[in-house]
């Protein structure tokens, strides 16, 4: 039988594999600005794979891993710059729909591994629950509303929405069809979109009922923060990228008549991003350990997040100090990791944001 | 012609800020540091013909004459209106190079077509293999009869794209140490072999280009200083440049959009985001501090020397973390490109945004020498430490 | 005539030659953990040399020069350890007598440059006014009370003591012989002595009122900025010190058949420290240029303060990193350095305290 | 005897907590770090007749025979205990370097008198001339007829001043390049020439000494390993110091006072010194990660390599940290040396003080290989960077 262990490390190199068939840098270059935001082409092969059922229980019609195989995945996909349609709905959708306790959770997550089912959750900026109410209205609920940071909610199918009702919060899962539902988008640092959700009186069923109040909130912060350690992943895999990228242009760069990889000023600031770059992965190895835990999930999800966002952005910094003017250039790849980088570091709370939770939890004079 | 170095420090800046009140035209105010020529030509040409287009020329080439405390003070008069820089290597440098070490002839010839804005110029030193170690260039110049040829591919030519002449170090003798065997050449655009290609940076920005050159041909009348002197031609034509890369003016336009990001976003309550900006504040405020230390120096008429890389450290640092704060401060605007929508309203930037803001921070630290380069050049030539 | 710069310049010229001359790391050594904690005949000299004068204005005895004739001794003077007697008395003492509108003042300000009084401020630590009332009796006051930071408290002649009076706060001029003053102390980290003062109805006359409610407490914090900014000078000649220390040693050691001070990740270290002391003689040279005007003095002494403070830390961490194990010996000069550069800074606020009060006085957002 | 590997991890956590408190005399609990023989000889007689002195050596010479992950838990919890550090040097490197390179006469005439107390052993490695720089050594011990007769200077010898052995690094040949030349040679030091001065460090220790040798004899039978071996005796040695080296022991000892500071000195209520708090408790969070990591290595049976490097720069660099934070905090009272009164009452560290916990942790940056030696090791054997 494999172990957990070995389940990872197969997942791990299936997606480099993966990166190596795929459309890397210059797939990413050939979508910026552009809808979806990600590669439907990509989704498919991903679907394939059943890595959309990473996080979706067997009972619900998933695999039934947990977090430490997809964080194996999105960190190996990040290297080619393809974690983008897993991040919203295999994990962050799927998981808001993996907690509910309504009605709508059974068919919807059973569509999740099949790419069915896109759940995009309705948030606004900073993971505050977004404006939206409902009334009750004749056997069902009318919301009306706006979200202004739903990452995947341009090309979701169903809009996960957190809405303010008479009893408390209730999620609903919304069809993105639905009418009433207006989409726009703004643009991430990355050009990937970051869609901006409007309801106007949208009409909604008993049935699309995900999770009651007494649900409905605690869903979306578990997933949240188990979204944020797999997130961590990511920038860690961004960072192990920039890195070997960087290693590798000091190793050929001349100045002087010298490799600019053998002047020993340059080699300790690479060395510094190599311990940052460990020390991350030691964060995002405690998250993973504790992760499944609910008690322990938001320690596990600030630390890993608070660490690896910050890793991240400085081995991008440094990354484009190394390269000199190479780096600043948009030809060079470089700068579309940089960019990715500052995306997810900014995404659920950058490293700042991470440690003010850590404070509001008591652990700083702990 | 007014004798500008009689007015009074700061009667001088009050003429030059209603100057530019009166004719800097608004679409280069507060938008992207550089512009393409058709949108700064008419602004170009106001400044000519109010004879504010040279500040460091002499009176009689059309210049102001203005001496470098006062030229300080009308780039900080630029730099607190927010004006697009313009195409200004003629102005600045192919003017004052030719002053020093060019013919009658090239002066004659060439100074009226830049103030005429008949001729652009763009600056060719740097190249793929020599960025921080210039003296590294390739680009050769061989002699035919009158002429030179060049070959060679020149990178990070800012303004290429519009210039029709280009200024080039070139290696006219190959049997000599580095900076031994170079020339400066005036080099005309409008000519087969030479091609410029656009670079476009991690920012968005499309200032610079690449230009290679194929055989391209100057007279030997357009070498400036003698055969084999460009290194020290082209030395001389450095140092303006380099105190004003330790001016804390970009520093300051990133603190004033920190400032405003703090308060959009609701954290200028927050006593620990406080104490991080007011350490910048501190660090900016003595960054300014030295700046006007040299200011003072050069006021005094005394010469500047390896300081300026000191300045430029702490300038262009100071800089880089106050956007690094910033994106922090943003939050999850942070990670956006273009306009950041924050709950008190959205940040207004003009055609700025964090993003940019951000990256267009880290280039200052590698141009102009990087950052490291600058700390090799202090151990060495102040610190007096080994080799 | 000899301009302002010219007079500077001289006396740092001559307080190079009194160090020269002086007893220096050697003459600090010996005197570790003794009392007064500063040399006797140094002392002597200082006052030969008119320096106990420099800031008592020309009407009342002294030589009346100002905060930057003042700065430019110390500051030589710290290098051989040798500022300590200055800073109490002739800075922080005169300083408080020159600001006083009481009948104390005059007398007590004419024995200044002669060494005749030596008045140290009574202080709580942090810079707080210290727990001191005073009650009207019969034509005079009685004070009680105590003070646990009194620099020069030790062997100072008089003690100027702000007491909490029913009108306000007044400044007493206390000659340390009273009855009813009790003196002890701690020790620095530079192994010099800091007084605390204790008093039991210690009865004074109104004559020895230095300052009435109208005055008290502006005199205390105008001496106090002024002698911040006084202190910053005597860091910044600790920081160049230490860093002079440590490029000659960097010229001499030699590891792997190297000198050390040819290995370009130690010479980027060592040009930060000169970045850094580049930037605290600015900030000096800031607080200087307004330290005269009590409307600026407050920024001036922030800044200047504070930077030199968080300067002369790091110049202090740094060179002990950069000597090595050698640095790290109590038999090591450098380690005399390093704990005058601690005890300096900790001294009237630290780099932390001055940052609070640059907030509080509003810039942090201006 | 008892078989300690058979007990969980946690079991013999509570076994080694229950013996040392137990035995462990208060004196020696949350005092200096290093004392002397005197005050530390019943702790380790106890130690001895209980059989917890010396965990690594095998059962039949009277050890432990804890494995690696065990004897981690056993210094973890002497750091938990706040126990001063014993004449340690027989016990954790002269009996394991016996065991593996020693000749069966040399083991069975030492490891006894090692438990005893009899033989107290120091280390003579580094020189003033080789300290980051160790096979730059240049002590001598030349061989006539059956002994050495060694001559040189060694420096930063801990418990030299109550040792009466010593096992030094000396040349025994010069012909060949540095690391070749090196024997490792087992010294008394009860005989003329062997002169002890001891050292006074910056924060108040006398744990060191220099140790002159000065024709000092030994017989040749006291070499370890083979003539001009002593590199490679020697490197097998210091794996295991280097482990315990980036544990967080230290930084926690000094996130405990700072934190009890902050509270004394009100800080604890200030929003911008608690999130510079929480950072560095997040850095040593992931110092506690990352040492863990390397010991389920070592649990598992792995080697180790260069991530020790990894490990005793960040763990050092974050213990020194929270000293300096430690300080800010403190403000004036951060000046003074010894007891710190606060107005919530006085900070009682023992004969700790906050400048010599601040003084104490510059050594870890500088000891075992300076930080920047350390980064040199990782660019080179890590990354990979050319020479």
């Amino acid at each position: 039988m494999a172990t957990e262990n070995d389940i990872v490390a197969e997942l791990a190199a299936s997606a480099q594999r993966v990166v190596a068939d795929g459309p890397g840098p210059t797939g990413a270059r050939s979508r910026r600005s552009q809808l979806p935001g990600y590669d439907p082409s990509s989704l498919g092969l991903l679907t394939d794979l059943g890595w959309l059922g990473i996080l979706v229980p067997e009972e619900d019609g998933g695999i039934g891993l947990g977090l430490p195989e997809m964080a194996a995945v999105v960190r190996e996909l990040e290297k080619g710059l393809m974690g983008e349609p897993l991040l919203p709905y295999a994990v962050l959708g799927a998981r808001v729909l993996v907690h509910g306790d309504g009605p709508a959770r059974a068919a919807l997550l059973a569509q999740v591994p099949a790419g069915e089912c896109l759940a995009a959750l309705a948030l606004d900026f900073n993971g505050a629950l977004p404006a939206v109410t409902a009334v009750p209205a004749d056997g069902g609920w009318r919301l009306s509303g706006q979200a202004g940071s739903v990452v995947g909610g341009v090309s979701a199918t169903h809009l996960l929405v957190p809405a303010q009702a008479p009893d408390g919060v209730r999620l609903f899962a919304v069809p993105a069809n639905s009418p009433g539902v207006t989409k726009a988008h703004l643009w991430r640092a990355d050009d990937t979109p970051l869609g901006q959700v409007a309801l106007a009186e949208v009409v909604v069923g008993n049935g699309e009922v995900l999770a009651t109040p007494a649900a409905a909130e605690t869903a979306v912060a578990r997933a949240l923060d188990e979204t944020r350690i797999v997130v961590a992943a990511g920038l860690l895999g961004l960072s192990e990228h920039m890195l070997a990228m960087t290693l590798v242009y000091m190793g050929v760069r001349k100045q002087y008549g010298q490799l600019i990889g053998s002047f020993q000023a340059l080699q300790h600031k690479a060395v510094d991003l190599y311990i940052d770059k460990e020390r991350a992965a030691a964060a995002l190895q405690f998250g993973l350990a504790t992760g499944g835990d609910p008690a322990t999930l938001p320690l596990a999800a600030v630390r890993a997040k608070g660490r690896c966002s910050d890793t991240a952005c400085r081995v991008a910094r440094d990354s484009i100090q190394l390269h000199g003017a190479i780096g600043f250039t948009d030809e060079h790849d470089l700068g579309l990791y940089v960019k990715r980088a500052l995306t997810l570091s900014a995404w659920l709370g950058n490293a700042g944001e991470q440690r003010r939770r850590f404070i509001d939890m008591g652990w700083a004079l702990a | 012609m007014r004798d500008w170095n009689a007015l009074s420090d700061e009667a001088f800046r009050l003429a030059a800020r209603d100057f530019i009140e009166a004719h800097c035209p608004a679409h280069l105010r507060r938008g992207e540091e550089h512009v393409r020529w058709a949108q700064s030509k008419d602004w170009y040409h106001a400044m000519a013909a109010h004879g504010w287009l040279a500040p460091g020329w002499p009176v009689e080439h059309g210049g102001m004459a203005l001496k470098p405390a006062k030229h300080l003070i009308y780039l900080e008069e630029w730099a607190r209106a927010g004006i697009s820089r313009v195409m200004e290597q003629g102005v600045l440098n192919v003017g004052p190079v030719l002053l020093a070490h060019g013919t009658p002839d090239q002066i004659a010839h060439y100074l009226p077509r830049i103030l005429s804005g008949e001729d652009l110029w763009c600056q060719g030193f740097s190249e793929p293999g020599a960025g921080s170690d210039l003296a590294g260039l390739r680009t050769e110049a061989r002699i035919e009869g009158d002429t030179f040829v060049i070959n060679g591919h020149k990178i990070w030519t800012s303004g290429a794209v519009d210039a029709n002449h280009i200024f080039v170090l070139a290696r006219t003798d190959k049997t000599v140490k580095k900076q031994a065997g170079i020339s400066f050449i005036l080099v005309d655009m409008n000519q087969p072999g030479v091609t410029v290609k656009p670079i476009v940076t991690v920012n968005g920005d499309a200032e610079f280009a690449e230009v290679f050159l194929d055989n391209v041909r100057a007279p030997v009348a357009n070498l400036v200083g003698g055969l084999n002197n460009g290194w020290r031609v082209a030395q001389s034509l450095l140092g303006f440049e380099r105190v004003w890369a330790g001016s804390p003016h970009m520093g300051r336009q990133a603190m004033d959009r920190m400032v405003r990001v703090a308060r959009l976003a609701g954290r200028d309550r927050d006593p620990a985001i406080v104490d991080r900006i007011a350490q910048l504040q501190l660090d900016l405020a003595d960054n300014s501090e030295m700046y006007e230390r040299l200011a003072q120096e050069i006021r005094a008429g005394h010469s500047f020397g390896f300081e300026v890389s000191t300045l430029k450290i702490v300038a262009t640092e100071t800089y880089a973390r106050i956007t690094e704060l910033t994106l922090e401060i943003a939050g999850e605007q942070g990670g956006l490109a273009g306009e950041a929508p924050f709950a008190d309203g959205p940040l207004v930037l003009g055609k700025a945004d964090l993003l940019r803001d951000y990256l267009t921070a880290r280039a200052p630290m590698i141009y102009g020498g990087t950052v490291q380069i600058h700390r090799n050049i202090l151990a060495k030539r102040v610190l007096g430490l080994p080799a």
